[in-house]
């Protein structure tokens, strides 16, 4: 393909600014395209269906204008603007659709979508809150049930062996994902946050095989990258929602700070944990998706002291910030957000328990609300000094 | 000989600058125009006429405030939170949260010795900023000026429900039509933007001493309406408009202090103050 | 709305029926029996409505605290606005679930100070001995806000219980998943009454709650009985009242008193049609409640619809059960088996007839349901901005009915379930003006 | 209209008053069976009881008639309350959909874009509302917004539409807020965005709320523009330029809500306008 030549991180840029433009193709070749939302989709099922996944992103520069006819404003704002450009066409190759049971703005909004953009396919992984024995059961059922009903769509049954091939691939793919995460350790970092999600929303676009090379070319560009010697500046680390668009990771690198790791999707949320293979592959999907993904969608069973349940919860937070020498952290948190809105304060002063400063922002998930938050993140870091 | 340090403080309606050495030699406020470039400009040399100096004579300029790209002389630009923080901490040493009211927007700042350990800033709408004060005074027919003497002469005041700038502008017009005196509305009115303000600045923990600066500072009524909810007496500088520019102009001698002391390369991106169209 | 204000008491709502009337007392009861709990030695728990375990709840002894129900009080008597400022203090984002931030604006106050806040409603919401959540795929709130509250406080151990609700779907039929949806519910709920035994000492009395559930059921019978009167021309009572009656209906589940309510507002209403006794004198036109909480804070605008000859004889809010015969529930003998049925048989309860009408979804055919069941002239939703539950969908809903249905007139009204902020009487009342002459201009 | 024409017909039997008291501006129509005799425009100025008084007297000045020559007289509007001569109120609504279909009897939508709210509403033959939706709880789709960034800009709101033809390169408005658009505006120039380019990005936003109230409503040939906001050509060719249509606009858009309320005033005093529709269309 072309686009080896033209290396990685231009490739991730035409991508990320022409969205789904492999996809068309891809569907000119007449593979049939399944659009999905969220973390919480099995993409390794979806693949060995013969499918094409695509993760429907919503565009910060885009006015919400037609979703408005049909959906409420009250509604996460993320949403409405994938729903807006739903209608506006730009999704117009889509066969299919399959939602998870993340939060009520994608839940309670499935209808709009399955009726409104008429697609011949359309399922909702109604997931459990809970992650104990029975709901994990529970969820195998759920993913046995779609497994069989994108079968049915698909004209012939999902095999083990299709379905172990594609938890490899995206289990290597995660791989590449972290080993290119990984370069943000370093001192200065090697590779910008913007340059990341621009990457990640890219690989969401291609297929997962292209998406390796994809990570694998950027991974080598950016190591031979004679690092220009930046600055020392404040490594920061942003946590959120789906941050699908590079405009506010770049506002806050162009205010001269590092984003050194995050807890997002796509990102590290995403790509830290892998499926375990396992004789019914259904049994490492369902651990990964149900337990191994930390997301404040999941109802986690407190065992144990309250101190040990927050560790359980964002302990993982606390680590990254260890590892990645975090001088402070961004919390960035959509407007009508209930799953991640009400964990701001316990997450603020778990923060606060390892000492390290945090900015709490809310936003709309437009440019210019996005561009008054400018403010406050430069006074963010010339608080951290 | 003295040395000279400026701050200006280009703010959504007021635009401010300070000339300092030991104290203020000049301070000028005006409107802030669209025109951002050609003011930043005049101000300045406002400023330098009544201090009698040329601008080469300044040592360091700091910008601030809303309009703070829009300043090519200045050496740096700061957020108005540092400069707020700085400023309050010289004009009144003792004050541990600073609430700025200002045109557009709103903020809260908390101090341990002179430095910004938290700050909050109202997102979502207009409603606990100066604009909400200037709309409804719009909808009421009465200069923004006449609004704090206006409310303590109140006999009871009214309850504004809407949160919307826009939709209480209303509301108080539905009112003052049913014949609410208009005192006692913009007591409801202060009542309002004082809830949204401490609803705000409260996230912070609130410690004495309380300043409250920015042009919300000069309305006694809101003023009054915020202190019950605070639960503290407030401090306000004597021209509380001007405590950003001069805690710019602060910041600036800091950054020139500590470069020679530290004999540290000091970042100078000095542009001639010389008349700017509005398109470059 | 400000804190050394008191608050300003909403003006009384005049109900249509003496059973509705006795709602507040029966409200104020609860909440007392909840304060009174810890010096009797009962447990008590924090609990949503609509979580499948009232009856378990009732059977262990433990006193519940309803948390929707604390808040509603707190906006019906416009008094919610000082515990939402101290949500907000804390963070949480004044978009969020609004029961929430005023429960937790007053979890939060009350352990700060270690006492009750000053005038608090009906004397307040007491520290629990548990929390009892639920994970349901209608309300994310409902899995955050005890998890939040642990914030304030940490000693109180919360269950959450999974409780899915089968998806309308077009490639498979719920039928076919049934089985493992009540496989899972009925292991959630057994961990539930683990969660209880362990947390108040006692064992679970099976055959008391085999007893209970059968009460329960009865009651479910009972309430759509009563409800099922209001088709009655004058219409004898309206949504105003079913926002009362709604208290026995979602927090009472299980009791007696429950039982006996209902049965007395089926007699009432039996004597009110012998009279030919309407909600309004002059019945011009018969309304839907067809989505959304209502604004509690505004609950005269009820009044308001009546003085202008509009009444409401049905609504979907709240309408919460059906009757046990039309189920068609298994014949199990575990009452916990039964109660999994029930929540997955009524959750469903639509979706055959849906499924018979092009293009209809369960809420759009329950709408065109009650539409012709209680001839209905136009259809009344009320959009909460903090609620995304029950009030994401409704535009959409109203579109499909008229697409395929009939164009019949709607309205959406717009403001809080309790956020006082967001409501505008005069913008209210103009609306329901313009949408009363729309519904004249369509009947001529 | 020509005041003149009507004045030579001599002086009529009886009239009849509609007024429409809007939080912005208070409007004042009256009408004979020679038609529209005269109207006023006052702004509300906080006191709505005042403008009421003022804008009924000016209309009667401008008629030359005194109260007395007044049959009925019907008060729409939001603070019709306040209208002390009205002998009976109606909503606005219903008036703004009598009054368009008077002028326009083609017409089956009408969008009103007022101060403090947008709205649309389909109407059926003789005029009577049968299906309406009002703007979001925000002022961001309201004319008010337009007021709002014309102060920005330092320009008259009646300017504001020729401006923003000139523009060639759009700025983008996203934010509901209209006071945080205002605040958007206020940097955008800052950053040396041209006054036209933001007064039509402020027009498209707008106009895009619109539709989507249009859309919601179901929309149905002709369409009718009323209220402040149809004064606004940049607007309007937004608005058409967005539903692919041209909407009419009646020649005094902010009083036909007023004329609404007179018409029903005619009817109630039983003096039915005999005037044609031809008549009324040069108006």
């Amino acid at each position: 393909m072309s686009k080896e030549a033209t290396g990685g991180l231009a490739t991730a840029e035409k991508y990320y600014q022409d969205y789904g433009a492999r996809v068309r193709e891809l569907k000119r070749q007449g593979k049939k395209i399944i659009g999905y939302l969220c973390a919480y989709v099995p993409l390794e099922i979806i693949t060995a269906a013969g499918f094409m996944p695509f993760r429907i992103k919503g565009n910060v520069n885009e006015p919400i204008t037609k979703a408005d006819t049909q959906m409420e404003t009250i509604v996460c704002p993320l949403v409405r603007s994938c729903f807006d450009l739903s209608l506006k066409g730009d999704y117009d190759f889509l066969n299919g659709l399959v939602i998870p049971h993340a939060c009520d703005s994608i839940c309670r909004t499935y209808d709009i979508w399955k009726y409104t953009l008429g697609l011949p396919y359309s399922h909702i992984i109604n997931m459990p809150h809970g992650t104990d024995d029975s709901s994990l059961k529970f969820f195998k059922e759920l993913l046995n049930t779609f497994r069989k009903s994108l079968g049915k769509f698909a004209g012939e049954e999902i095999s083990d062996d299709s379905l172990a091939q594609t938890v490899k691939a995206y289990n290597d793919n995660r791989a590449k994902v972290r080993e290119l995460l990984e370069l943000r350790r370093l001192e200065p970092p090697q590779i910008s946050g913007t340059e990341i999600t621009k990457a990640l929303v890219a690989a969401m676009s291609i297929p997962v095989e292209e998406s390796i090379s994809l990570l694998n070319s950027i991974i080598g560009e950016v190591k031979q990258k004679t690092g220009v010697p930046t600055k020392k500046s404040a490594r920061i680390m942003v946590v959120g929602a789906q941050v699908d668009d590079a405009a506010f990771i770049k506002l806050i690198e162009d205010t001269g700070a590092w984003i050194v790791v995050d807890d997002l999707c796509p990102g590290t949320r995403e790509y830290w944990s892998d499926v375990d293979v396992t004789d019914d592959p259904i049994d490492g999907l369902a651990e990964r998706y149900l337990r191994k993904i930390k997301c404040g969608r999941t109802y986690r069973e407190q065992k144990g002291t309250y101190a040990e349940y927050l560790e359980d919860r964002f302990g993982h937070i606390g680590q990254f910030v260890k590892d990645f020498r975090v001088d402070g952290v961004i919390l960035y948190i959509y407007k009508y957000c209930d799953p991640f809105g009400f964990e701001v304060p316990t997450l603020k002063s778990y923060l606060q328990s390892l000492e390290t400063p945090a900015l709490y922002l809310e936003d709309q998930y437009s440019m210019p609300t996005i561009a008054r938050l400018r403010t406050r993140i430069q006074a963010f870091l010339e608080m951290l000094g | 000989m003295a040395e000279y340090f400026a701050g200006i403080d280009i703010g959504s309606t007021m635009t401010k600058v300070v000339i300092v050495n030991e104290a203020v030699v000049a301070s000028v406020i005006v409107a802030t125009g669209p025109e951002h470039r050609k003011l930043a400009n005049r101000v300045m040399e406002e400023a330098l006429a009544i201090a009698g100096l040329d601008f080469d004579k300044i040592t360091y300029v700091v910008a601030t405030g809303y309009g703070r790209i829009n300043v090519p002389f200045a050496d740096r630009q700061l957020t108005e939170i540092s400069c707020h923080a700085r400023g309050v901490s010289s004009l009144l040493p003792t004050v541990r949260t600073v609430i700025d009211i200002g045109g557009q927007d709103c903020k809260g700042i908390k101090l341990h010795n002179g430095q910004v350990v938290d700050f909050v800033m109202n997102d979502k709408c207009a409603a606990g900023t100066g604009r909400f004060l200037e709309v409804i005074a719009e909808g009421l027919g009465i200069r923004l000026e006449e609004m704090g003497e206006l409310s303590l002469i109140a006999k009871n005041e009214v309850s504004i429900s809407s949160t919307c700038t826009v939709f209480a502008e209303q509301e108080v017009v539905t009112k003052l039509a049913e014949g609410v005196p208009v005192a006692n509305l913009v007591t409801g009115v202060h009542k309002a933007i004082a809830a949204r303000i401490y609803g705000m600045v409260s996230r912070l923990k609130i410690e004495p001493d309380v300043a409250i600066t920015g042009g919300g500072a000069r309305n006694i009524g809101l003023v009054r309406a915020l202190e019950p909810r605070l639960g503290y007496p407030t401090m306000i500088p004597d021209e509380p408009l001007l405590t950003g520019a001069i805690g710019a102009a602060l910041l600036g001698k800091d950054a020139v202090r500590n470069a020679s002391e530290n004999n540290l390369p000091l970042a100078r991106i000095r542009h001639p103050l010389q008349e700017l169209t509005f398109f470059t | 709305m400000t804190e050394e204000k008191k608050p300003e008491e909403r003006k009384k709502r005049r109900t249509a029926t003496e059973a509705a009337a006795k709602v507040a007392s029966i409200s104020r009861a609860m909440i007392s029996d909840a304060l009174r709990a810890r010096e009797e030695g009962k447990k008590t728990a924090y609990t949503f409505i609509y979580c499948c375990y009232d009856e378990i709840v009732r059977t262990m002894d433990i006193v519940p605290i309803w948390t929707e129900n604390f808040a509603g009080i707190c906006g019906a008597k416009r008094d919610a606005q000082r515990f939402l400022e101290r949500a907000e203090a804390q963070n949480l984002s004044r978009s969020l679930c609004t029961y929430a931030l005023c429960g937790l604006g007053f979890d939060a106050w009350r352990e700060e100070i270690g006492q009750m806040p000053p005038d608090a409603p009906w004397g307040g919401q007491p520290k629990p001995d548990m929390m009892l959540s639920s994970g349901q795929i209608i309300c994310d709130p409902r899995s955050k806000w005890y998890q939040a509250a642990q914030h304030y406080m940490p000693d109180v151990p919360v269950y959450n219980i999974g409780l899915p609700i089968i998806p309308y779907e077009a490639d498979y039929d719920y039928q076919e998943v049934a089985g493992y949806y009540v496989r899972y519910i009925v292991e959630q709920l057994r961990g539930l009454v683990e969660f209880l035994e362990k947390h108040t000492g006692r064992k679970m009395d099976w055959d008391r709650l085999s007893e209970v559930v059968y009460l329960g059921d009865r009651t479910w019978n009972m309430v759509i009985e009563a409800y099922e009167l209001r088709r009655a021309i004058p219409c004898p009572m309206g949504t105003g009242d079913a926002m009362n009656t709604m208290v026995p209906l979602t927090f009472m589940m299980g009791t007696q008193q429950a039982y006996d309510f209902f049965k007395d507002l089926y007699d009432e209403l039996q004597r009110k049609i012998a009279n030919k006794e309407g909600v309004v004198l002059d019945e011009k036109y018969r309304l839907l409640w067809g989505g959304g909480l209502p604004a509690w804070f505004a609950l005269t605008d009820f009044n308001y619809f009546e003085s202008k000859g509009a009444v409401f004889p049905a609504e979907t809010t709240y309408r919460l059960v059906e009757p046990i015969y039309r189920l068609d529930l298994p014949k199990v003998s575990d009452p916990i088996e039964h109660l999994a049925w029930r929540w997955v048989k009524w959750s469903t309860y639509w979706y055959d007839k849906a499924r018979k009408r092009p293009g209809a979804s369960p809420e759009v055919e329950r709408l065109i349901n009650y539409i012709e069941e209680y001839n209905i002239d136009g259809v009344v939703m009320h959009e909460a901005f903090s609620c995304r539950s029950w009030h994401v969908g409704l535009i959409w809903q109203l579109n499909q009915l008229k697409k395929i249905y009939r164009d019949i007139p709607t309205l959406i009204l717009e403001s809080d379930i309790i956020d006082i902020n967001s409501y505008n009487e005069v913008d209210t009342r103009a609306r329901i003006d313009a949408f009363i002459d729309t519904l004249e201009s369509v009947k001529r | 209209m020509c005041p003149g024409a009507i004045e030579s017909s001599s002086n009529p039997t009886k009239a009849v008053i509609g007024v429409d008291i809007g939080s912005i501006s208070s409007k004042a129509v009256i009408l004979s069976d020679a038609g529209i005799l005269s109207w006023a425009i006052v702004p509300s100025r906080g006191n709505l009881r005042t403008a009421a008084d003022e804008v009924v007297s000016q209309a009667l000045v401008k008629a030359s008639l005194s109260v007395v020559d007044i049959s009925h007289v019907v008060a729409t509007g939001y603070g019709a309350a306040n209208a002390s001569l009205a002998n009976q109120l109606a909503n606005d609504i219903s008036c703004q959909g009598i009054g368009v279909s008077y002028l326009f009897p083609s017409v089956r939508t009408v969008v009103d874009i007022g101060g403090q709210f947008s709205r649309a509403f389909r109407v059926d033959n003789e005029g009577r509302t049968v299906a309406f939706v009002l703007s979001e709880k925000c002022a961001a789709g309201s004319g008010r917004l337009l007021q709002v960034i014309a102060r920005v800009l330092q320009v008259d709101v009646q300017e504001l539409g020729e401006l923003s033809l000139k523009s060639n390169n759009k700025v983008d408005f996203t934010t509901g807020c209209a006071v945080f658009n205002e605040s958007e505006a206020v940097s955008r120039i800052a950053e040396g965005a041209l006054k036209e380019d933001i007064a039509a990005g402020v027009h498209r936003a707008l106009a895009a709320k619109i539709q989507s109230l249009v859309e919601r409503l179901g929309f149905e040939p002709d369409c009718a523009l009323v209220g402040g906001g149809a004064k606004n050509i940049g607007l309007v060719r937004s608005i058409e330029e967005r539903l692919g249509i041209n909407v009419l606009i009646p020649h005094e858009p902010q009083i036909v809500a007023a004329l609404g309320a007179a018409l029903i005033a005619e009817e109630k005093s039983g003096t039915k306008s005999t005037v044609s529709q031809e008549k009324t269309k040069g108006y």
